[in-house]
């Protein structure tokens, strides 16, 4: 890691030059209410200081809402070509907790097999992170996920009058000496740096009593009457895992053109939320019901890879809570169960 | 952004299948059928191989993909075999199917594995139901081929009826034989049928067995596990040498679309065999 | 030769919706003619009492699905005329824009598609495929440039969605915005081909002097909004089209007939050709001139011209809006009006690609509406196409049954009334009395 | 099945759903390519009584329209509904909501009795519907996927998941954050959210899914000011039909 300072009044200069330089993809109001990625042509549109978490995070960039794998060609011969798609981005403004919801997904995609489609976006990504406020339903401090140890090429926090700046790879170096006017940081450069850190992470409001939520999952597993409550006005809609950045499930769909020569498998997200998630042939569903469910989705959240890899499939980003019309709230739901387990 | 994921310097990705064909197709049952397929590339057909319990991914090309246990012997290179039921999609268009059509496979998948090496010297009882006989086919023909390595060997086996019986042949095969002993019973009978007749379940109690030298394998409907674990701990037989192969939807088959999800387990790549002591805490596993 | 013969034809096809033509003739005399729509009558009137004032746009598009966006618009026009509501000027340009392009993508169906079949002796469509290809694929091309300009403005090209009581729910982009024009400008040589192609087409001699209704305005060719005007020398404020615009209930029909000067009127292109000539592009009228079409033309079956010809106007015109917005830029703060509820009763009226469209609300103070009536444009040319058909038939009388039926579908085509608009509407019945 | 031949039938119904299979532009010279349509009245003079495949469009509104109905189920192989209108009734069960003598009488004054009309129902109330092409109008690509599905012999899949998974897909900002109401969650996606994607709430044109959290929706839509009339009325808008044929009512 390196560490350096960009002064503010350079700041603009730097951006436009990555802009000019660069695909560009960085937040933009979208609407009264909303922030999104999207490619940035002009300075004016990239707003890094949105106060709720973008509508999509930023893993539809690595992992669109529909990706087509596979394209075939049926005829005497079957021809097979596989589509991967990647050129280089660079992602702006990105905080703490979505480089963390990233790094999670990256590790999902290299596990036992490497899923190229997702690494090839990946690799091309330059990833430059920026501080935020954290929004109101976020509570990645208490997931340990409001500080990006890696997964970026350069993080820029802004203390007063200048960025404080961590570069994480050669090629956040190569950029920052080739676009920037920087310096390297002083002392009082890393004592303000930490002091931000305190701040920042005080900000935090929402907290999560996450600890031993592995252990109190078993406590109360069988308790239907909870599972029962705690579901009842979910509309099994998915929402809360499509917008959240850990969640990876797909399906895989082939399709044929109209001339039936021209094919392809594509996949796109899906939600263990949605009762076909579990369905096999023959009409066999292993989880029927939303407290099922529900159920599945916080185990596999808090639990499962707690057990077998020692990470969380959560960063606290919040997104899930704002997204439920249903208000079903995993702060609060791992807060009731650990005041159930303590009573 | 430098990763340490090397990269891809093949052309293809998980996604991709290889081109295979169909080269005969027998019917088993009224919606069964063993389909022997060989890949196109003779590279790829030399370089396949598989243990008993793996399962490869099949694509019918513009209908899907769907995941199929391999019953024939691992040590058959020339070609593999597909039990296929008649169900859906893939199946379906599967059955429409005749000698001489192009497939895509990928695969195998799977840890497997049924855990032969610990099995040697051992007892071996295997519970089958339905459909089930085909993944466990494999395994059968593994210990026939090297069967003094084995001590005794009991297939108990369950169809719905007569005719729905797979593998008729080698079933009145196996009843020849001195070598494995088959327990078969049927739910409903015809005027035909002179054997037992009830669920799986019920043939358990009278099969002898020395606990701890028993290894147990259960392959059958979803619905079946959780009776034939109780018969199998009635007889004492440890958790760990119960093993099961379990069935959940599967779109990748390799571990990335999450669909096959139990517990902290992933049938797909850490199954689907799993012994009775990994899945028992799971939850929701049987 | 058939002297005495009866025509019973079901279902007119290529018309939007399904109509009867009963025609006995004996000893060359017609004995019977009633055009009947056994159409399922659908009592749109009933369905919008009792709903909030932001519903009924949504309803009432479902009368038509080929003019959904005059459906929709006219119903927004009634409802911000009852509410006080006053739209942005940036709203009413997008609304003119869309519906310049559902007149483009009906006109274009309608010419290319359904009429244009007959034009060169062919069943449908599909033969056209194999004997005119080229025809086909400037078909395809523009009614693809008309979806997609309504898709852009108002949300898909079948029952808009963006379009709303107030103004507009979601602005297009500017990338759009410059995707339209470009649509817009390529379009152009195509028209030029087909002007070539239509020019080469002769169409029946046959002419009848009739009352021509359309709405009118003194900046433009009026599609939107405007005065209602007649042929016959009337003009009015939309508000007051009861004082000239009369509707009864016949009994062979669900439909309502219309009357207002005389017992028959038209609406249509060739009602707004007639009464707006001198408001089209430049373009258009040259166009119109190579046609042989000319103000005030009396001829029924040059209403496809018309149609061909108001194509070419909208995509003049069409060009000049999104210059003028794409000038100022699209306004989020405007897309929206403000809404107030209260009771009050308004009109809404514009031309749909078929003629002279009418929404009429009342609401009370909670902005749920009291009382409804629609005239919708294939009610009013109803009585006007018996009148047509009465004068036809005895100039081709002497010709075959089967040339006699063909000449008959194909004056009601050149109507291309949309008889699914049976909020209150085609069959022939050709059979042998002797 | 190979070039099946395909016979597009309209009822009551603005032919909004017809037109969206002309409206296939870029996709209809391959669809000609790939079926033979045999019957399509909004655009062929041809008909032929010989098909395997129906799409039927529009609602059961009248005596005759049940004895076409009828013949049509005795001809086809397969049934397709197309449109709200065919597969619960759509829109034009309002009139029935409002009664249908006096629906009569406010449109047709003293003339109402010469206006026949029977009560509103969906195709499958009378034959048996093999799949369904929801939505007012029906999406196009659907009805394409749909006979695609049928060409290549699977069944098509039709989601049953609410709208709301669509619209996430698409990145929407919900309608709900933005001060209006929508029927997203618990009405059947496949429309590719296109409502919301025009930042409109979903009126529910595309019926229920399977299991649809029909309370959560009432408290939802009260909770956003809308009053016991006013919920009934938009469920009530294309989903007021409740007789035999239809799978789940939500009224
Ligand atoms: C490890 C494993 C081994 C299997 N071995 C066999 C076998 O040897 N013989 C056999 O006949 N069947 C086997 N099955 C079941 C078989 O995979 C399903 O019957 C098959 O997926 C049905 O696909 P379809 O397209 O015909 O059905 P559809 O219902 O049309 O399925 C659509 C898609 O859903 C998914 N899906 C549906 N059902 C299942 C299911 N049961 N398991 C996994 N995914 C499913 C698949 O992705 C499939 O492409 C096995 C399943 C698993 C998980
Ligand atoms: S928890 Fe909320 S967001 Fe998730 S499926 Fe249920 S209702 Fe939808
Ligand atoms: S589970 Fe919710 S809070 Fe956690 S990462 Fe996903 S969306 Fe964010
Ligand atoms: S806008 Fe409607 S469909 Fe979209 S997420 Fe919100 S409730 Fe669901």
């Amino acid at each position: 890691m390196l560490y350096k300072i960009l002064k503010k009044e350079n700041y603009t200069d730097f951006v436009e030059k990555l802009i000019s330089e660069y695909e560009f993809i960085g937040p933009k109001k979208k609407d009264k209410v909303f922030h999104d990625f999207v490619p940035i042509k002009d300075l004016r549109e990239l707003d890094t200081d949105y106060k709720k978490t973008t509508i999509a995070p930023a893993k539809k960039l690595l992992f669109p809402p529909t990706e087509e794998l596979v394209e075939y060609e049926v005829g005497d011969v079957i021809k097979v070509k596989p589509l991967v798609e990647s050129s280089e981005k660079i992602l702006f403004g990105i905080d703490a907790c979505d480089i963390n919801g990233m790094n999670f997904m990256d590790w999902i995609f290299s596990t036992e097999f490497i899923d190229e489609n997702y690494f090839a976006k990946r690799r091309k990504l330059i990833v430059i992170g920026k501080d935020r406020e954290p929004s109101e339903t976020c509570f990645a401090l208490s997931m340990g996920a409001e500080y990006a140890k890696d997964g970026f090429d350069i993080f820029l926090t802004e203390l007063e009058d200048r960025y404080f700046l961590r570069i994480a790879t050669s090629k956040g170096n190569e950029i920052t000496e080739k676009f920037a006017r920087i310096q390297d940081a002083t002392d009082s450069d890393f004592r303000d740096y930490d002091k931000f850190m305190d701040d920042y992470r005080s900000k935090f409001k929402l907290k999560i009593n996450i600890d031993n939520f592995y252990d109190d999952f078993e406590f109360i597993y069988s308790n239907e009457k909870y599972w029962e409550e705690a579901s009842k006005n979910c509309y099994s809609c998915g929402s809360c895992n499509l917008v959240c950045p850990t969640c990876f499930c797909f399906n895989v769909k082939d399709d044929m053109q109209l001339n039936l020569k021209v094919g392809n498998k594509m996949r796109e997200w899906d939600s263990c939320m949605i009762p076909e998630y579990g369905l096999v042939a023959g009409g066999h569903n292993f989880r029927p019901t939303k407290e099922n469910r529900l159920k599945q989705r916080y185990r596999c959240k808090l639990k499962t890879f707690v057990d077998k890899y020692g990470k969380y499939a959560c960063v606290g980003c919040g997104r899930c809570i704002e997204a439920c019309l249903a208000k079903i709230n995993i702060v609060e739901d791992v807060n009731s169960v650990k005041k159930e387990v303590s009573a | 952004m430098v990763l340490d994921i090397k990269e891809n310097k093949s052309k293809s990705t998980i996604y991709v299948p290889d081109i295979a064909t169909i080269k005969k197709v027998e019917k088993l049952s009224p919606i069964e059928k063993l389909f022997t397929i060989v890949f196109d590339d003779p590279k790829k057909q030399e370089e396949f191989s598989f243990r008993p319990g793996q399962f490869v991914e099949l694509t019918v090309f513009g209908l899907g993909e769907a995941p199929f246990s391999i019953p024939s012997s691992p040590n058959n290179k020339k070609c593999f075999q597909l039990c296929v039921r008649d169900i859906g999609n893939v199946s379906g268009a599967l059955h429409r199917m005749d000698a001489g059509s192009k497939i895509g496979i990928r695969g195998p998948f799977g840890k497997g594995y049924f855990p032969y090496d610990k099995m040697r010297n051992q007892n071996i009882l295997i519970v089958a139901g339905g459909l089930g006989l085909a993944p466990v086919m494999s395994l059968i023909d593994y210990i026939l081929e090297d069967r003094k390595n084995y001590k005794e060997l009991n297939l108990v086996y369950g169809a719905l009826d007569p005719e729905s019986i797979i593998f008729k042949d080698r079933v009145k095969e196996f009843e020849k034989r001195k070598d494995i002993d088959i327990h078969l019973t049927v739910d409903n009978t015809d005027a035909s049928w002179k054997g037992n007749v009830g669920v799986v379940t019920k043939l358990i109690p009278a099969i002898e067995c020395v606990p701890e030298e028993t290894f147990a394998v259960v392959c059958g409907p979803p619905v079946m596990y959780k009776f034939v674990v109780k018969e199998l701990e009635k007889k004492n037989l440890r958790p760990e040498n119960i093993y099961l192969s379990l069935e959940r939807r599967m779109e990748c088959g390799v571990g990335k679309c999450n669909h096959c999800h139990i517990g902290d387990k992933l049938a797909c790549v850490d199954g689907p065999v799993f012994s009775l002591w990994e899945i028992r805490n799971l939850k929701e596993a049987i | 030769m058939a002297n005495t013969f009866s025509i019973e034809e079901k279902l007119v096809s290529r018309v939007e919706g399904h109509g009867d033509l009963v025609l006995d003739v004996k000893n060359k005399k017609i004995e019977k003619l009633i055009f009947r729509i056994p159409e399922a009558p659908r009592f749109f009137e009933a369905m919008l009492v009792g709903r909030k004032y932001d519903k009924p746009s949504h309803i009432t598009s479902r009368i038509c699905g080929i003019c959904s966006v005059a459906h929709t618009l006219a119903s927004i026009k009634a409802t911000e005329a009852a509410l006080d509501i006053k739209p942005s000027g940036q709203t009413i340009k997008l609304r003119k824009l869309i519906m310049h392009h559902e007149c483009v993508q009906s006109n274009v169906l309608h010419v290319y598609f359904l009429a244009a079949p007959d034009f060169f002796g062919v069943g449908s469509v599909f033969p056209l495929i194999k004997t005119h290809p080229e025809v086909v694929n400037i078909a395809l091309r523009a009614k693809m440039m008309a979806n997609e300009m309504v898709r852009i403005i108002g949300g898909r090209a079948v029952h808009p969605i963006r379009t709303v009581v107030g103004g507009f729910t979601k602005l297009p982009t500017m990338e759009e915005m410059v995707k339209m024009k470009e649509m817009l400008k390529a379009s152009y040589p195509d028209f030029e081909k087909s002007l070539e192609v239509f020019k080469t087409i002769k169409l029946p001699d046959f002419e009848r002097e009739t009352e021509y209704i359309s709405i009118t305005d003194p900046t433009e060719y009026a599609l939107y909004d405007g005065n209602i005007k007649s042929t016959d020398g009337w003009e009015i404020d939309d508000q007051d089209y009861l004082s000239k615009i009369n509707e009864k209930v016949v009994q062979h029909s669900t439909a309502k007939h219309c009357w207002s000067s005389r017992d028959a009127y038209f609406v249509g292109a060739l009602a707004r050709f007639n009464n707006n000539y001198d408001q089209l592009s430049d373009n258009a009228k040259e166009y119109a001139q190579e046609l042989g079409l000319k103000a005030p033309c009396y001829n029924t079956f040059m209403n496809n011209i018309a149609q061909f010809v108001e194509v070419v106007h909208s995509v003049d015109d069409s060009i000049k809006i999104i210059d003028e917005l794409m000038e100022t830029g699209l306004d989020e703060d405007k897309a929206m009006a403000e809404i107030k509820v209260k009771a009050g009763r308004g009109v809404g009226v514009n031309e749909a690609p078929r003629g002279l469209l009418i929404h009429d609300y009342t609401y009370d103070e909670n902005g749920k509406v009291e009382k409804a009536n629609l005239i919708i444009p294939t009610n009013q040319n109803y009585a006007n196409i018996e009148k047509d058909m009465q004068a036809l038939v005895p100039t081709i009388i002497d010709k075959s049954e089967d040339e006699i039926k063909l000449g008959c579908e194909m004056m009601i085509r050149a109507y291309d009334p949309c008889i699914s608009c049976s909020t209150h509407f085609l069959n022939i019945k050709l059979v042998n009395k002797s | 099945m190979s070039k099946p031949k395909v016979g597009i039938f309209g009822f009551t119904g603005c032919g909004g759903c017809q037109l969206e299979i002309l409206n296939l532009e870029n996709y209809i010279l391959d669809l000609v390519g790939a079926i033979d349509i045999v019957h399509f009245t909004e655009a062929i003079t041809e008909h032929s009584d010989n098909y395997d495949i129906a799409l039927v469009e529009g609602a059961i509104t009248t005596k005759h329209g049940v004895e076409r109905i009828e013949k049509i189920g005795n001809i086809a192989k397969i049934i397709v509904a197309i449109g709200s209108c065919a597969c619960n009734g759509g829109l034009n069960c309002l009139k029935d909501l409002y009664g249908l003598e006096k629906a009569k009488e406010l449109v047709y004054g003293d003339k109402k009795d010469w206006i026949g009309s029977i009560e509103v129902k969906p195709v499958d109330a009378y034959v048996k519907v093999d799949y369904y092409a929801r939505g007012c109008p029906a999406n196009r690509f659907e009805i394409v996927d749909i006979i695609k599905a049928l060409i290549v012999g699977k069944k098509p899949e039709i989601p049953n998941y609410p709208v709301c998974v669509e619209c996430k897909r698409n990145g929407n900002t919900c309608v709900y954050e933005l001060g209006m109401t929508c029927m997203g969650p618990v009405i059947r996606a496949g429309c590719n959210s296109r409502c919301p994607n025009s930042g409109a709430g979903c009126d529910g044109c595309r019926g229920p899914i399977d299991d649809p959290n029909i309370n959560a929706e009432k408290d939802l839509l009260a909770e956003y000011g809308l009053t016991v009339e006013d919920i009934m009325q938009q469920f009530s808008l294309y989903n007021a039909y409740r007789g035999k044929g239809i799978k789940q009512k939500i009224m």
